[in-house]
């Protein structure tokens, strides 16, 4: 990384199998919009969402707003799988227990 | 408490990596635990993130302090506290920012800037060993 | 800060009337307004509740302190701090008491107990002079 | 009152015209059970169920969670009216911002 520069903070991939997205880097303020709209499509279609969290080394607050938003919004329509949770991010569902939507999975 | 470390930063969206960054590094230098310097990253980031949403200032102000038995960062900002609460039937899902400080710091202070005496200022404390972690339950 | 008034209360519901009863009382003779007097008692009123409610312990301490430019109210329970953040999707609506005590008091400081060092002290400060209320937007 | 006892701290009074509740006293964790009982069949039915808060002197959370559980069980099915809430309690409905509920109306 370049000092004075700040790479793209959060970088966000489609996968195909399972059907989701892959992030990478840090989910907050000023990367949730993108989030958001990068869901907006699977929140229409519904059925199962896969993030794949291994490279968010950092989620605050607004990103959990953007998960509970899509999970009330897929309501029984659809779940939201987050797969290898990183420790911080894995204390942050923890405190909030996320564990207990019912359309939310965890998977180590 | 020695060593105030102290960092300002333009009260935007942006900022928040950097002030993520500056607390990482400071962390390292620390001794703490991971979970411990997560905890204390993740609580100090929203307290960041709320001098940029609601204070109104131009900039913010980030202190580490490390010592012998805690470390404590301060945020500081120039605005005036806005007085509510969010209720979720109306707003939809948030006001998680100062729940999760109050759940992830050892302490929390917060001094509000009211327009006679702007200047909303957030203590968060941790304490060195907090070995044992309450659980959620 | 001087003139500290203490008294001590079971952990119960039942005990939140006699501590507002106290609270009043010590209100009335401090040359509060109503409006900062209420705003005071509200917020003290919510960490009594927390005590009684997430506290464990069997009672509770509260102390009125009277100072010139500010009151402060303390609540001292001997438990432990329950780290959580209540989400009202999955819980329903809740979790507005220290939400509460933010948006009223003018300064709020949480130290919480741990399984180590059990113990949550919740100081409200309310100054004395805040003619001027920021409005909900 | 007499010293050391302390009065029942709500009292809960059926009204007919308007239907709905007299509240005096506190509302507050001792007393939400009692409160939640009597709006119990109001919510059942549905329609507009008035609550008068002129006797309230204190409210606190657990009393606005039950006044949000009530707006949220009545949906569109019916609405709550607060009719002369005292100051204290104006202050808490104002800092919840309670007012932007769609069936919530208060009276001075
Ligand atoms: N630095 C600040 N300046 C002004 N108001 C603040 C500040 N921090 C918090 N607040 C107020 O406290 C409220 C609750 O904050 P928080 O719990 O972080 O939730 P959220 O930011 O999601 O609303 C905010 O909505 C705002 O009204
Ligand atoms: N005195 C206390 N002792 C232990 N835990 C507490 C105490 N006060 C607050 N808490 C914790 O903080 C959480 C949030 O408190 P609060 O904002 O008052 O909302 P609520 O009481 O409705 O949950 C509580 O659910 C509890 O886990």
């Amino acid at each position: 990384m370049h000092p004075g520069r700040i790479a793209p903070m959060l970088e966000i991939a489609p996968t195909d199998d399972p059907p989701g997205l892959r992030l990478v880097g840090e989910v907050d303020l000023d990367t949730v919009a993108e989030l958001t709209a990068a869901l907006e499509p699977h929140v229409q279609s519904g059925g199962e969402i896969t993030l794949d969290m291994a490279g968010v080394r950092f989620m605050g607050s607004s990103g959990v707003q953007v998960l509970i938003r899509t999970l009330n919004s897929l309501g029984d329509r659809g779940r939201l799988v987050l797969t290898h949770p990183g420790g911080s991010v894995r204390r942050l569902l923890q405190v909030m227990g996320l564990d207990r939507f019912d359309n939310l999975e965890v998977r180590a | 408490m020695s060593e105030a470390v102290r960092r300002t930063f333009p009260a935007t969206a942006e900022s928040l990596p950097g002030v993520r960054a500056f607390l990482r590094e400071r962390a390292a230098g620390s001794g703490l635990t991971e979970a411990t310097a997560d905890d204390l990253l993740l609580a100090a980031s929203e307290a960041c993130a709320n001098a940029v949403l609601h204070s109104g200032s131009d900039e913010f102000e980030v202190v580490w302090r490390d010592g012998p038995s805690a470390i404590e960062v301060e945020v500081r900002d120039r605005g005036t506290f806005r007085r509510r609460v969010r209720v979720a039937s109306v707003e939809g899902p948030g006001g998680f920012g100062i729940p999760l400080m109050t759940a992830l710091a050892d302490r929390v202070e917060i001094s509000e800037g009211t327009p006679a005496d702007p200047g909303t200022r957030v203590r968060l404390t941790k304490r060195r060993s907090d070995a044992v972690r309450a659980p959620y339950e």
